[in-house]
């Protein structure tokens, strides 16, 4: 017995001695390099699943499975988020008490800009979301801010996203360490595990897209943002990105962070900007 | 407040397909909220679809219909230009109407 | 029209007409809601829908049983997305059907949704149901005072981690 | 399986000596500590869902007068929390494992 232990000891340190001298990113200080994170990361998907369509990653689970993919384009026809997409655009151009709308917030009266949500805040040195950047209109405009995970910020995004259906992510990461620090950030939340079922966001949507969890398809972590808000069936309502982060720690019973934390809006700077080029599929319907 | 019902009518040849979608909770009374009450009852028994006069098509629903019901079907005998009345009744006593032209 | 191959074409072209004649008497009443053509009864079936198991919903709704047919279509997915939110409809090549209907076994209240079907009206419907969990789903179609049935089962689990 | 063995009669020995009723004073040492472990565990911003709702049961329990239920529940997530802070110190650089390169 005690031979066989020793023995087992042995190679294992060996094997970890050998794998520190070969990959030399683990031995030089890792410099933080998003333009080669991002090609690794869509290579890792696209020769994962060489026959699904680049741009059909962004459709998460039904990118994985022909027959629910078939469900999915018959509830696409009449979609469940319409109300939201309806009330959305009445609230876009209902104006504040001071006369002002959302419009005058944002370039471009607010219209086909999503995709180059999150952006960097150089002057904050933060990272700023499209929830985080409606709720500061409200307050700036002297109205109170929207949970971020109930529907009224899921019918606003719902509709900014539809105005920018199907243009690629354009996401930018300024020459800026603060910026960089971000999206290291970003990665390496994802890539933690958490919650006493001790999953990473990579565990499920990394190593083990198209497989299920109980009844549920995982989507491919390429493009997992690009379709929100969502309306989830299991919600039977929409869902900002702060309510997916939310529940997703929950699930695998980790305590959630307050919604919009330095973590959540550096991981959704990460998750969009490795799908730069992939098209804004918001707002999503999912199981 | 906009209507309810979202519906969608399209003709071709003689035969028009119409597809509805209603913003209603459909609640089963079988559910408990957030602090342990149960929800009570709340869904749509009666949806009726009329086009020239006549009932087309009628559902009677139950508990057991998803939350924003959608229901498709087609008929003949309408032709593009038509008015489709589309009302519904739910066990409160509530009830919303609307008109849709056949496209 | 789908050519009549049975064993007494003649005879059936005749009933066809007589019933079609019977049918044109009645033509104004929106529902033929002659005896030929018993549809549920015009109010809502408050009854069928309180009868928890199929059986007594289908006999509480249409009085008699139905017998299985493959001339009626049932399509639901074989492992629901999402028991919330279940897409099923059907398709018959029935003629003269006054109405359709749907039975979730395993809910707490058989009968989900009941559909009456005026003339000219296409017998197909497509809805989305709740199921409460794994179940045989039951599509009952009336078609010229006879009920036939298609029956298929469907897999409900929760979904996610659990949490 | 003889080294099973030996671990299982410690283990009842262990539970016999600590037979007497755990008393108010065991349990609020046992909670302290939980409680401790657990801001620690927060503070990491990794605290598991499982750990709040173990040490609120140790307080309903307490609240009742089980203080040996509630010792138990406050013993148990005290290992929770610790076992929640050794996952955040170890997923400080196992998680470049996973990263896709």
């Amino acid at each position: 017995m005690k031979t066989r232990l020793s023995l087992l000891l042995g190679s294992v340190s060996a094997a970890l001695v050998a794998f520190a001298l070969t990959s030399p990113h683990v031995v030089a200080a890792d410099k933080i390099d998003p333009v080669t994170d991002a090609k690794a990361f869509q290579n890792f998907f696209f020769q994962k699943f060489p026959n699904v369509k680049h741009e059909d990653f962004v459709n998460g689970p039904y990118s994985m499975n022909e027959d629910m993919k078939r469900q999915w384009q018959e509830k696409e026809e009449f979609p469940p988020y319409e109300f939201a997409l309806d009330a959305g655009k009445e609230m876009f151009s209902t104006p504040f008490k001071n006369g002002k709308t959302y419009a005058d917030c944002f370039p471009n009266g607010g219209i086909g800009i999503r995709q180059n949500y999150p952006y960097f805040d150089t002057k904050e040195g933060k990272v700023v979301t499209l929830e985080l950047a409606l709720n500061r209109c409200r307050e700036a405009n002297g109205e109170a801010p929207y949970s971020y995970v109930k529907d009224e910020m899921a019918s606003l995004t719902a509709y900014m996203a539809f105005t920018s259906r199907g243009k690629p992510m354009d996401i930018k990461i300024p020459d800026d360490p603060r910026a960089l620090a971000a999206f290291e950030n970003g990665k390496r939340y994802f890539y933690t595990r958490r919650g006493q079922m001790n999953f990473s966001c990579a565990g499920c949507h990394v190593q083990s897209p198209g497989e299920r969890i109980r009844a549920e398809t995982l989507a491919p972590a390429l493009g997992i943002v690009n379709a929100m808000p969502i309306y989830r069936s299991e919600w039977s309502g929409m869902g900002t990105t702060s309510r997916r982060f939310v529940t997703c720690n929950s699930q695998t019973r980790a305590v959630p962070l307050e919604p919009q934390a330095d973590e959540y809006r550096d991981v959704e700077y990460f998750l969009s900007y490795v799908a730069n080029g992939l098209p804004i599929s918001g707002p999503g319907a999912r199981p | 407040m906009a209507s309810s019902i979202r519906v969608r009518a399209n003709a071709n040849g003689d035969i028009t397909e119409v597809q509805a979608l209603i913003q209603h909770p459909m609640d089963t009374g079988l559910v408990k909220n957030p602090n342990g009450e149960l929800i009570p009852a709340h869904y749509i028994q009666e949806l009726k679809f009329e086009c020239n006069g006549k009932d087309v098509f009628v559902a009677n629903w139950g508990t057991a219909v998803s939350k924003d019901p959608y229901v498709k079907f087609s008929f003949k005998g309408a032709k593009k230009g038509d008015e489709l009345k589309i009302s519904w009744t739910d066990n409160k006593g509530g009830s919303d109407t609307t008109t849709a032209k056949i496209a | 029209m789908t050519t009549t191959t049975g064993p007494h074409p003649t005879r059936r072209l005749i009933l066809q007409g007589a019933v079609s004649v019977a049918l044109i008497g009645l033509g104004n009443l929106p529902f033929a809601a002659s005896p030929a053509r018993a549809a549920a009864n015009d109010k809502y079936p408050e009854e069928a829908f309180k009868q928890k198991s199929e059986a007594d919903a289908i006999k509480a709704l249409y009085g008699r049983n139905a017998e299985p047919s493959d001339k009626v279509k049932l399509d639901a997915p074989e492992i629901a997305e999402n028991g919330g939110v279940v897409p099923v409809s059907v398709t018959t090549t029935l003629d003269k059907v006054s109405s359709i209907s749907f039975f979730v076994a395993e809910n707490p209240y058989a009968l989900a949704a009941s559909y009456k079907f005026a003339e000219g009206t296409i017998p197909a419907v497509a809805n989305r149901l709740k199921m409460a969990k794994s179940t045989k789903l039951v599509a009952i179609v009336e078609a010229d005072g006879k009920l036939y049935s298609a029956t298929k089962d469907v897999k409900v689990t929760v979904g996610g981690c659990g949490g | 399986m003889k080294r099973t063995l030996a671990f299982a009669m410690l283990l009842a020995l262990g539970l016999v000596a600590q037979a007497r009723a755990a008393t108010e004073a065991d349990y609020k040492a046992a909670y302290a500590a939980a409680e401790a472990a657990a801001k620690e565990a927060a503070s990491l911003r990794h605290q598991w869902t499982t750990t709040v709702s173990t040490l609120a049961a140790a307080k309903k329990a307490a609240d009742g007068g089980d203080f040996d239920r509630a010792t138990a529940a406050a013993k148990e997530a005290e290992a929770l929390a610790k076992a929640s802070i050794f996952q955040a110190t170890s997923e400080k650089e196992a998680w470049k494992a996973m990263e896709i390169r």
